[in-house]
């Protein structure tokens, strides 16, 4: 549980922000210039907002009027900086375990190895920062946040500098510490990454909350999709677990029907989150395509867009799901509201990203 | 083993002296050669010297009357001469100094502290020639510095001791002042009551009046005054 | 060397030696804690102290060792008490030579760090704090390792400066040959005397290599210190 | 065209590489610490190999054999450095106009307007470094870059700081820099920016080319899947534009039949790329499905993987198009080479950034 | 001040400050050169020019001195050919107190430019030459900016210095009130007087609020400079 309000005028850029986080990940979403690096400084304690308060856990961080304002090293929060900032006269090493001599003696937190081992780093440990790569600093910057034994991860963009498949195995390690009940405050501008950790969006917009709550309907609120970045917006459902068929795809069931996929966490009741770009809707029971996941429901609603595609929100259960189509389309299936339809989804569209636990 | 604290011009035959004597006595003189003014200064400040050799009375009076001086052993030790120095052998007319220096420079000590340099200008003014020499003045900082920049050419002219001018082959006397143009110059000596071995003072005392002692004086150029 | 330098020569170049040496490393503690003071704090008479560390530049030295005579003398109004309740007295004694060595450049020793401070990434020094550092720890674990080169350069300053000093030490603990004469001070002896200037050239040129030597060393440890900082 | 041919060896890390450019963008792709930015480091003339060639555009660069090391000002390059390296004790405005200066009476560049405006930080012209955000540093440095009329641009991950809405009104303006015949090589670890900006690709791993070629195939390669991250593979055919329809779609004729998008550059030849994971097979023409875009060959094929999916390669004319189903479906639909079959594509899955013009 | 001071000790004071004014700001071109060969090249005979700008602060000032007087003396191996060619000569003008100023404080100007130089990342100088800018360009539109807090430090302590500098100056061009009497000289010849300590308090004190002034707006100068590259 993390409580954040804060006031403060830079003279050209003010910050207005108030927003509560249940548990896990939260995700900071926002343009460029937002606010969000302000916003992470103020809760690691780097960042002293001329108004505020900010809790976290039940402890106080900071607080303008009862004259609180804990330094930065009792807040115990492991930040991954937007920039790497490492320690240039220290091997990779020495800053990997920098954080965790100052840590409590109780204090827990990922195992050297693993985390080693996870982010690749294991034959930089004797390098100096100075002569590592862009992403190599910034991988052994996030090592030494979540070596420091913290209470709370604060991650501005970790996995920017990153390519796809470096970042596909470090958001299983993000995804465990989290289910370990990690609280964490993630900025990225990554859709992806976003649905996949956060529960919890806030987004800013010139240092103001412009909306904030689950992550499921954040991203599936057609208004907000535009701040996403194209065909970004998508549903999110849930679906529980029923078993791995013979040929190693899993089965998933859900309100409307069985989905199918290749690869899911293992847990018993998962978020399923089905980009609106990947459905693609049918009036008839479709036959004979190489597409397995048939999702059946009723359209609730179909926003038109001004470029010739619509939203369609299906109704599926008491959840929903998003499609965008083409307006040609709507008008050649006849999809109106009350009309029942298909949708259906590709098995490999699903893809690890889009499944988080519950 | 003594501590003398000693006018810096009396190095050379000092040292020299120190020599024999810890030859034949064993007793090793530690002497700290500066200006008798800093010496003077360091003495009333606690300074633990033997003896204090100035070469000027006026300081000796300070270290005097602030009863640092064993009672009865001041003497007036040591006496010089005043010259002036070029660094071309003509001889020259002290009267014609002021002429013959033109627009250059003459180097004296510095005129308030510098002993030499306030036996310099007694004597100018007492042959009425310092109002014409006044603005031409180097003032060094010690006899030495006047020394050098005669034998470097920078000043044609220089006001210093017949003993120092002795030391210093690139330059010569080409004057003597006149006696009795400035007032005697002395060198007091005496011993202290703060330094650590009064024994090999009084020892090292006694022997600078011994005649191979002040044969190495008056060969650099002093007159003994304490026989 | 034995038959370069007469014994009481050697007794001064040594000596030089021992009061620069420790002249520079007692000072050096308080050196680098005035430097993060000036660099960091905002303390308002702050401008107080950075004007008396660099008293010792802007005056005369023989007025500094004069001040020194006056305060830490046996009758001096520090000294009077430390010789009463310590039995400890500066003036003319080799400690004496040290503490005026010490003072004449400690202006350059701040001023070295101080740079090498203010050059400091302050975000280096958040990063450490989010990590659970206290300030101190801070201090220690990245500031100073990061100023290393700047320390060097300030103690290599301090102690060429140390080595020529000698108006502030000469009267602060005169020129006594083997207790205080300090390689400068035999210099100015000799430079004091008339024609014996080759013997004054020769102690200078001890003194030259020596400071020289020194100068050397620490640019090479600086050059590694800093590789190490920079990358590679 | 670029040539670039050099050898290092840094001691625990080695690079030998060799490829050419022809002209337009030429990206750079490979995991983190692959040797990227010491290829542009050395283009730029920031780093000196041991033992190397490189030309640009007929003029030689650098080369060892005969001497030749051109200094970075005389290269004319205008780098976009992986960490923005702006001049702290200018203002933003400055920053841009440094490059300016030096260029040559005759050397063109884009309007320092135009590049203001495209980058969103005309407020920020009287501001100093030192206070930006993350991605308003990044973008001053683009734009400094830009300003700076060079002959070619070496740009490190240029937008890899910014949210999707910002990055989508960079890339048309990248475009049509190369467009206008500007040399670009271009680090980054976004296939989608690769696959709109770049002709060429260029895959380094461990300092050593593991391919080079042009986008289409290198993309389409399966084998080379799994460098560009799951899900990200897909082939690239080309297109005709052949109008626009009166519902505001766009009409695009391939070998393979008619596909109709939403939003295209407006140029006759057209190159489409289509995501493997948005193709869905089907044996019999399918009817009454929101899917405009059915595109019908033969298949070529079949590449099974691991994890109980394959790529299915099908042949459109002289073409090939790729499509990533799970095997039950390969099995199930009977899928083989030689099998006569049909590729269903949403028209809102062809977004913007699959569209360059050839 | 008139009735303060006496017209001696007013002209000494104003020549104090136009010596040392001159001193720093004449030196300051070779010095900025200087600090940036020694931060940045990697000739190998460079520890010798190190070694050079070291001299002054590691030989007692009166060596110094002598060494000016037999170097640009009237009769001086560079000397003689200035006054032969250009009619121009050190001795016993206010120049040759400049001279001696400049060289005596031209170490602490050095180091701490060079210090400064070291600190500037050469990542920023690398940028600047990629976007056309000729080593000069870079030095003058970049490093030169980016060191202005230790140029201004590096000033400061060399007027410090040379405000207080007297051995040299008054071995090289002597003491002659009203054109090479300096402050210092003044201060020293009160010492040598006894009974004239108070006098030599005064002056000693005028000269301390002239430096501390100029400490003062230098460190408010450079703070601002810092400021500003620092961001806001
Ligand atoms: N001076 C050096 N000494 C040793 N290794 C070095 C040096 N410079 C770079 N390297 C190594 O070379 C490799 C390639 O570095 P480079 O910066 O080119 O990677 P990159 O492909 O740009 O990676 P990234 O995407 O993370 O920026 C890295 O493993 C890096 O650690
Ligand atoms: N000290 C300051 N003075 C003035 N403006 C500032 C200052 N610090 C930050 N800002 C402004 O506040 C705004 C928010 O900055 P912040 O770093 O929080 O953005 P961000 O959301 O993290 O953006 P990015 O994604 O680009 O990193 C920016 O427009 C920035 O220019
Ligand atoms: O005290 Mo001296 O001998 O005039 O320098
Ligand atoms: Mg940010
Ligand atoms: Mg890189």
């Amino acid at each position: 549980m993390l409580e954040v309000s804060l006031r403060h005028d830079f003279g050209s850029f003010s910050v207005d922000v108030d927003f509560t986080a249940p548990k896990g990940v939260t995700a900071l979403f926002g343009a460029s210039g937002a606010g969000k690096t302000t916003v992470v400084n103020a809760v690691a304690g780097l960042f002293r907002p001329a108004q505020g308060r900010i809790t976290a856990e039940g402890v106080t961080l900071f607080d303008t009027d009862k004259h609180i304002n804990l330094p930065p090293r009792k807040r115990r929060v492991g930040y991954v900086f937007q920039e790497p900032r490492l320690f240039p006269h220290m091997s990779v090493r020495s800053n990997l375990l920098y954080g965790a001599r100052f840590a409590p003696r109780d204090a827990t937190g990922p195992d050297f190895d693993a985390v080693i081992g996870m982010l690749g780093i294991g034959a930089l440990l004797d390098r100096r920062p100075g002569a590592l790569s862009g992403g190599e600093k910034s991988r052994v910057s996030l090592g030494r946040a979540l070596l420091s034994k913290p209470r709370m991860l604060l991650m501005d963009e970790p996995l920017a500098a990153l390519d796809a498949p470096r970042r596909e195995e470090i958001l299983p390690f993000l995804e465990s510490l989290r289910d370990a009940g990690m609280p964490v405050l993630l900025v990225s501008h990554s859709i992806a990454e976003v649905a996949r950790l956060a529960s919890t969006v806030v987004l800013l917009s010139k240092g103001r909350v412009i909306a904030s709550g689950p992550t499921g309907e954040i991203l599936s609120d057609p208004a907000l999709a535009p701040r996403f970045g194209a065909g970004e917006a998508g549903a999110i459902i849930t679906a529980h677990t029923a078993g791995r068929d013979a040929d190693g795809l899993i089965r998933l069931e859900t309100a409307g029907g069985p989905v199918w996929v290749t690869d899911a966490p293992e847990a018993a009741h998962l978020r399923l989150r089905i980009q609106a770009s990947d459905v693609i809707l049918s009036r008839e029971a479709p036959a004979g395509l190489s597409a397995l996941n048939v999702l059946t429901g009723t359209i609730r609603r179909i926003e038109e867009e001004a470029d010739g595609r619509a939203f369609v929100q299906i109704a599926i259960g008491d959840e929903a799901i998003l499609s965008r189509v083409t307006l040609r389309s709507v008008r050649a299936l006849g999809l109106a509201p009350g009309v029942a339809c298909h949708a259906i989804v590709k098995s490999v569209a699903v893809s690890r990203d889009d499944l988080a636990e519950i | 083993d003594p501590v003398i604290f000693a006018a810096a011009s009396l190095k050379t035959a000092l040292d020299e002296i120190a020599t024999d004597f810890t030859a034949e006595s064993g007793v090793k003189p530690l002497i700290s050669y500066d200006g008798s003014g800093a010496l003077a200064k360091q003495i009333l400040a606690d300074a633990p010297a033997d003896m204090f050799i100035s070469a000027a009375t006026d300081w000796m009076d300070q270290v005097e009357k602030a009863e640092y001086i064993l009672p009865g052993t001041r003497e007036d030790f040591l006496g010089n001469t005043l010259v002036l120095i070029s660094d071309k052998a003509d001889p020259v007319e002290i009267a014609d100094l002021p002429e013959k220096l033109g627009s250059e420079h003459i180097a004296m000590g510095l005129l308030d502290s510098v002993p030499a340099g306030q036996y310099g200008k007694a004597a100018l003014t007492h042959l009425g020639l310092w109002d014409k020499i006044e603005p031409q003045v180097a003032q060094a900082q010690n006899v030495r510095a006047a020394l050098a920049l005669v034998a470097s050419g920078e000043a044609p002219y220089g006001i210093v001791y017949k003993t120092d001018a002795a030391a210093e082959p690139k330059v010569h006397v080409v004057a003597t002042f006149p006696e009795g143009s400035y007032p005697a110059i002395t060198y007091p000596i005496a011993l202290l009551k703060a330094g650590p071995d009064a024994e090999g003072a009084k020892a090292f005392y006694d022997y600078l009046t011994t005649p191979k002692a002040t044969a190495l004086l008056e060969q650099q150029g002093f007159e003994i005054l304490k026989k | 060397m034995d038959n370069i330098l007469s014994p009481d020569e050697w007794t001064a170049l040594m000596l030089s030696l021992k009061v620069s040496t420790i002249a520079v490393g007692a000072s050096l503690p308080l050196g680098v804690w005035v430097a993060a003071l000036l660099a960091r704090s905002n303390m308002p008479g702050l401008w107080i102290v950075n004007a008396i560390v660099h008293l010792p530049l802007i005056l005369p030295p023989v007025v500094t060792g004069y001040a020194l005579l006056l305060t830490f003398g046996r009758r001096g109004f520090i000294g009077q008490y430390l010789d009463q309740y310590l039995g400890f007295t500066f003036a003319f004694q080799w400690t004496g030579a040290a503490l005026a060595a010490a003072v004449m450049s400690f202006p350059l020793m701040v001023r070295a760090i101080r740079l090498a401070i203010e050059a400091v990434d302050p975000k280096l020094e958040h990063a450490a704090s989010t990590l659970g550092a206290s300030r101190i720890e801070v201090f220690f674990t990245v500031t100073l390792p990061l100023i290393l080169p700047g320390v060097i350069a300030g103690m290599i300053l301090a102690f060429a400066k140390a080595m020529g000093e000698f108006g502030a030490t000469i009267t602060f603990v005169s020129n006594i040959p083997g207790r205080t004469q300090t390689l400068p001070s035999a210099i100015y002896s000799f430079l004091q005397v008339p024609g014996a200037e080759l013997q004054a050239a020769r102690l200078a040129g001890i003194s030259v290599v020596v400071a020289v030597g020194a100068l050397v060393i620490s640019e090479f440890v600086a050059r590694r210190v800093a590789k190490r900082i920079g990358g590679a």
